[in-house]
């Protein structure tokens, strides 16, 4: 055990995973020598040669293309896109492309070998372009596998089984807890399941679902609510596509209350998607309607972005509403 | 470190001097006349009797592929049709000039490409009725053909998205070592794209051995070149993005042979990119949706009809010894009857189970996929005679 | 009043538009003289000009880039993407650009005057690229605007009430009913309002919800309801963005029942905001959960395109099973 | 219907013929030497003294206002800061070359463009504090400029978007029958995405009068530009859109004005395209978020430094005698107490009320909007303490 920080985390879980296998390759802007503006890929290019790990053009549509081709050839594409926010230009490569290779070739070709990490999330003063949360736009793709870490440990290891599972995986890194959050991480290779949400406290009253970063701001607020004698149950989601229905549910069945949080805005975000399903699956058990907490369906702004944030006050809130409803 | 070199080559003028256009002037590649008879100082590329007639063979079986499959079309038989009539030297004779393990990334009007691989008249008709025989599992319309044993990769129909695609492609090959590379077909339309852009300067940057082909036929759709660009075709784009360029007549195929095995002989020794802009006319509609009397002129189609690169072949092979007229009308009946025959004995194979609407798009069927496809098979239990397709075969 | 089908209507708004406003320009791919894969732009180059009726090259991201500058000058850019599947290339000049042009600038500029036309949705044997229904990757966006007709008279007037409106709007025809849908449509100018929905038919028992081409299949399903003895009332949602959250809550509130249909796919799509944001507001009126009808979570078929399809058949088993819950 | 002519002009070869980058080599317009000087054979452009003046206090402005904001981002003053330096010559002494009423769109790092164009320093101040001041509401992060009054778009970060953006809007400017067009400047970075490819060929194909203004500064943050492109820099793909082209020293600002004012007139003359490379170098860090000394050297830095821009024209400024060196650094001082004075005088000014949150997503607040206000608003009066920068002033 080490004790790292998320992007050492994430670094130490490339080289785990170009170590064990060779046709591992890392591309993307400035991921090379320089090791990427977050310093997640530092080391990698020195360590694996500059044809393992390399700097591309700036053109996103490019890296993730290219990326596609490489992942069909039967390499494993460990594809950066910079930040979230620039993850659109290759919108078409990912949902077009990317979700429905091996649908459209009957299951002859695919690129399941494929994984795009990017950084995404607010909280750092980065404006409209520097702090999207883009999941719900691919949340509505299938054939997208869309994971999420909340700390380093979980980082090493679901990175690690998106690289090496046989579906193209968009790993998206909370980048505002990327130093912050610290902890013990295994030296040794591990890996932790896609598709498997994580109730990461118990408790009766209510259940509070996030993903990411947002995982602190919950935490936070049940600590809030508990000293109100109200008993939280957390749950972390970690895979956003597919998602663990089964667990969130039997957590709402216990508990009869659900409150969804995210940063991005609510309208069409995956809170709706979640809240959808449950109050399908769940109606009877319900003893509130589902709330969501998240971004104002604005873009994201600067000087008001405390404002804007679904911040531990927020859900506190919500959690009451919910709880006197 | 490395030094930075952006401006160790630069010469300096003292008056404003504009590059325009007319600097360069990108002359292209013909070794045959059009009436099929080697032009004087063209040297005819090494081309054995065999290869010779299978590049042949291959595009008189498009012709006639082409020519039924509208007319199924018509009849209501199929739903769509892209037919690649005048356009066939471009994909056979450049399909003849790889190796067997490069990797074909095509539009969609490369079928040719597709048959000297070896893809049969059963192939092509699965795959348009959709069936169950099928690799790709009938789910994409009509001529996205994809088969992975001939290394050729399943078309998709956004246009362009291959382009980079082949970049990584090539530069997984050459990780491998392998003495394989890819070629990437797309019309001057598609070259239009962002995705161009980024696959040509990535393949450049990244060294990647592969052949970006590039059919300039005229149109894409309605809209003609010069509504699609002003520069001297998309050979001269090549220039900007330091790549090798060749440009050829597209309805010769020696000369297409020719400068494909030169190209492939470059990328894969030099490992970078080769750019070919084969200048041809899409004699045919656009597809069978199409109907291009709307925006072009029968003189323009005749003329085009003249410079044919089936007779000019022919002429050609005739004029070797190779090729006896008469028994060759013969040989394409004989096609004609084939796939007539192929037509209607596939059009009653059955489509695949409905279990296949929900395989394939992960590599094992995710809970939701497993719930949507149990209560769809229960629906289509309650109601089947509105799902006549699968409702037969719903266990 | 004349007989037209839906792509005379939107023929017909456009020749009104450009008539009536000297600034109106149209491109996009092949709409020139050749008027546009569908006809839809039929006429318009000979009438308006080559300057202001134009093709472009073939490049989304070029289209909209494009239209996205001439808007900000002050023209009023109609931009036409051949088909919804390929309007992703060009969804970084739509969400980053297009909808966030007026906020980023504090209202300084904006691209107000912009509309995009785009066919949408299955039912013509497309398969996976000439069939999808892209409406929620949209509807995650603040700043668009985003409106579906359901028939020829519905066309023209929303679509020059979206040409009209001062903010950027995605206008999606359904294709499968361009031809199909005929009926009567006034010559002179007029507009619908954006952001209403429309109760088109009334009933008591349960709540049908969808937009587009969808509205046919609730039609038949309620028909087929009704001789069950099941009242149901029919909303036509038509502005997806932002929605009329009043109008549908208010029916629900009504019938205590709700089922919301679309051709994409269910999860991430668009009903599940609507279930989300309904089902917090009528809680306590909910006699059974919201469903939804809507595609499988695949890409979009070929040969199976009639079983993926939610139609009445679906629809009419889900309002049972709301009915019996 | 027009006759077709993607053949018309193509000549014939009969050998395969391979176009390399070679074919051209597209030297850069330089008119006064390192030293200032004026090169042998070179013509100064026609430049009046107050337009010399000003090109150099601009520049010079901006040198001083980098250096403060760099510094106030280090005592953390500011969250964000992106320096020109070495760089100033290339926006400044372009921006002079243009009309008023020519819109400016730039990437981010043309601030000399806008100041030469009037923005004040508590202009720049109010940006960079986000405040409510700004015209932009504060919305977006420091060095996102954008005044309507003064014809420079909004900012907006993702690179490259506002590429085909100018195209159209120039297209808009012809249309109008306005004696104005557009600039978009962007970085050899930047020029790698789609947009670019987009951008250029739609300008040239829908003669749009634009100035294309790439600033090939020789990295786009770490990355070199041999890892950026392979071709001829910028200029050589000019070529391949048919569009006319000039290189030009990035850091002699006389140079830059002679291009600037040529590529204006062809424009806005011949309806069409005109790109412009300018060869530099960032002397300064990408941003303050970056540290260059990871991956370039020290030297190549010096070399750089040696060609400094407003070294170079106050050289030749002194040599025509419209420059004193004493007195001017006297203003540069001025200049320098003026940032400091405005820094201090507005970092106290209040962000923009709460209510500004929501505005501006549509030309009116919908009522999704409304109700999320409304909850915001009654949350902060509950929690006021936590949210001080509105909390005051919520009604
Ligand atoms: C991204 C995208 N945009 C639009 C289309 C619709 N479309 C299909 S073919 C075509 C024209 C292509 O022309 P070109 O690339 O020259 O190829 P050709 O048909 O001439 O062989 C268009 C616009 C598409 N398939 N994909
Ligand atoms: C679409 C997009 N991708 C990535 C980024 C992150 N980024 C900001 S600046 C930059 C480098 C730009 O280099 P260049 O265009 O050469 O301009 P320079 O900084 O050298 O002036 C990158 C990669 C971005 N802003 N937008
Ligand atoms: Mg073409
Ligand atoms: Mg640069």
């Amino acid at each position: 055990m080490a004790q790292m920080n998320m992007l050492q985390a994430v670094n130490n879980a490339l080289m785990t995973a170009m170590e064990e296998n060779e046709r591992v390759m890392v591309l993307g802007e400035d991921v090379g020598h320089f090791g990427g503006v977050f310093r997640a890929t530092s080391n990698l290019q020195e360590k694996f040669g500059r044809e393992r790990v390399f700097n591309t053009p700036l053109v996103e549509q490019g890296i993730i293309g290219f990326a596609n081709g490489l992942a069909s050839q039967g390499s494993v594409a460990v594809a950066e896109i910079q930040f979230g926010d620039y993850i659109f230009p290759a919108f078409d490569q990912i949902v077009n492309e990317t979700a429905k290779w091996r649908y459209r070739s009957g299951g002859q070709f695919s690129v399941g070998s494929l994984t795009i990490r990017t950084p995404y999330g607010g909280g750092i003063a980065g404006g409209l372009y520097h702090s999207q949360s883009p999941e719900a736009y691919f949340a509505h793709t299938p054939g997208m596998k869309i994971v999420t870490p909340r700390n380093p440990y979980q980082a090493k290891g679901l990175l690690l089984a998106s690289i090496r599972d046989d579906n193209p995986v968009l790993f998206m890194e909370p980048k505002r807890i990327y130093r912050a959050s610290v902890g013990d991480v295994p030296e040794e290779d591990y890996e932790l399941p896609l598709g498997k949400a994580e109730v990461v406290k118990e408790g009766s009253d209510i259940t509070l679902l996030a993903w990411g970063a947002q995982m602190e701001v919950m935490e936070k607020a049940a600590a809030m609510a508990e000293k109100d004698g109200i008993s939280c149950e957390i749950v972390d989601l970690r895979s956003i596509l597919p998602w663990d229905a089964e667990t969130v549910c039997a957590s709402v069945e216990k508990t009869g209350r659900l409150i969804v949080s995210h940063e991005a805005p609510q309208t069409g975000g995956f809170a709706a998607e979640i809240s959808a399903k449950v109050q399908e699956r769940c109606f009877l058990y319900l003893e509130s309607p589902i709330m969501r907490v998240c971004g104002l369906d604005t873009p994201f702004p600067l000087a008001h972005e405390k404002e804007y944030m679904p911040d531990e006050l927020k859900v506190y809130e919500a959690i009451k509403r919910s709880m006197n409803f | 470190m490395k030094t930075r070199n952006h401006l160790s080559d630069v010469g300096v003028v003292n008056q404003v001097n504009i590059i325009s256009n007319g600097l360069i002037d990108i002359p292209m590649l013909q070794i045959l006349a059009p009436d099929g008879t080697v032009l004087e100082g063209a040297v005819e590329p090494e081309l054995s009797k065999e290869t010779a007639l299978k590049i042949f063979q291959t595009m008189q079986f498009i012709r006639v592929l082409d020519e039924r499959m509208v007319a199924a079309q018509r009849q209501g038989r199929i739903s769509f049709y892209l037919a690649s009539t005048g356009e066939e030297a471009a994909s056979a004779a450049s399909a003849a000039a790889l190796s067997f393990d490069d990797m074909i990334m095509s539009q969609y009007r490369e079928q040719a490409a597709l048959a000297y691989r070896g893809y049969t008249t059963e192939q092509f008709m699965n795959q348009m009725f959709s069936n169950e025989k099928e690799p790709n599992k009938g789910r994409q319309m009509p001529i996205h053909y994809g088969a992975k044993e001939l290394n050729f990769m399943t078309i998709s129909s956004p246009l362009g998205t291959q382009i980079p695609q082949a970049a990584g492609y090539a530069y997984g090959q050459k990780m491998e070592g392998k003495d394989a590379m890819t070629i990437c077909y797309f019309g001057e339309g598609a070259a239009s794209e962002g995705d161009f852009h980024a696959g040509l300067n990535m393949a450049a940057v990244l060294s990647c051995p592969v052949i970006f082909f590039c059919r300039n036929n005229g149109y894409a759709i309605s809209t003609p070149a010069d509504e699609q660009f002003k520069g001297d075709g998309i050979a001269s784009r090549g220039i900007g993005y330091g790549i090798k360029t060749i440009r050829v007549d597209g309805n010769d195929a020696l000369a297409i042979y020719a400068a494909t095995q030169k190209a492939r002989e470059i990328a894969v020794s030099e490992k970078c990119p080769v750019l070919i802009e084969a200048m041809s006319y899409r004699l045919a509609a656009h597809s069978t949706s199409d109907d291009p009397t709307g925006y072009r002129s029968k003189e323009e189609e005749a003329q085009w009809k003249a410079k044919d690169p089936i007779a000019r072949m022919a002429n050609w092979l005739v004029s070797k010894g190779w090729l006896n007229q008469e028994e060759n009308a013969k040989h394409v009946e004989a096609m004609r009857q084939d796939v007539l025959t192929e037509l209607k004995r596939v059009e009653k194979v059955p489509v695949c189970p409905i279990d296949d609407l929900v395989t394939d798009v992960y590599s094992e069927v995710p809970w939701h996929l497993e719930e949507q496809l149990k209560d769809l098979k229960e629906h289509i239990k309650k109601y089947p005679e509105h799902y006549p397709k699968t409702a037969g075969r719903v266990e």
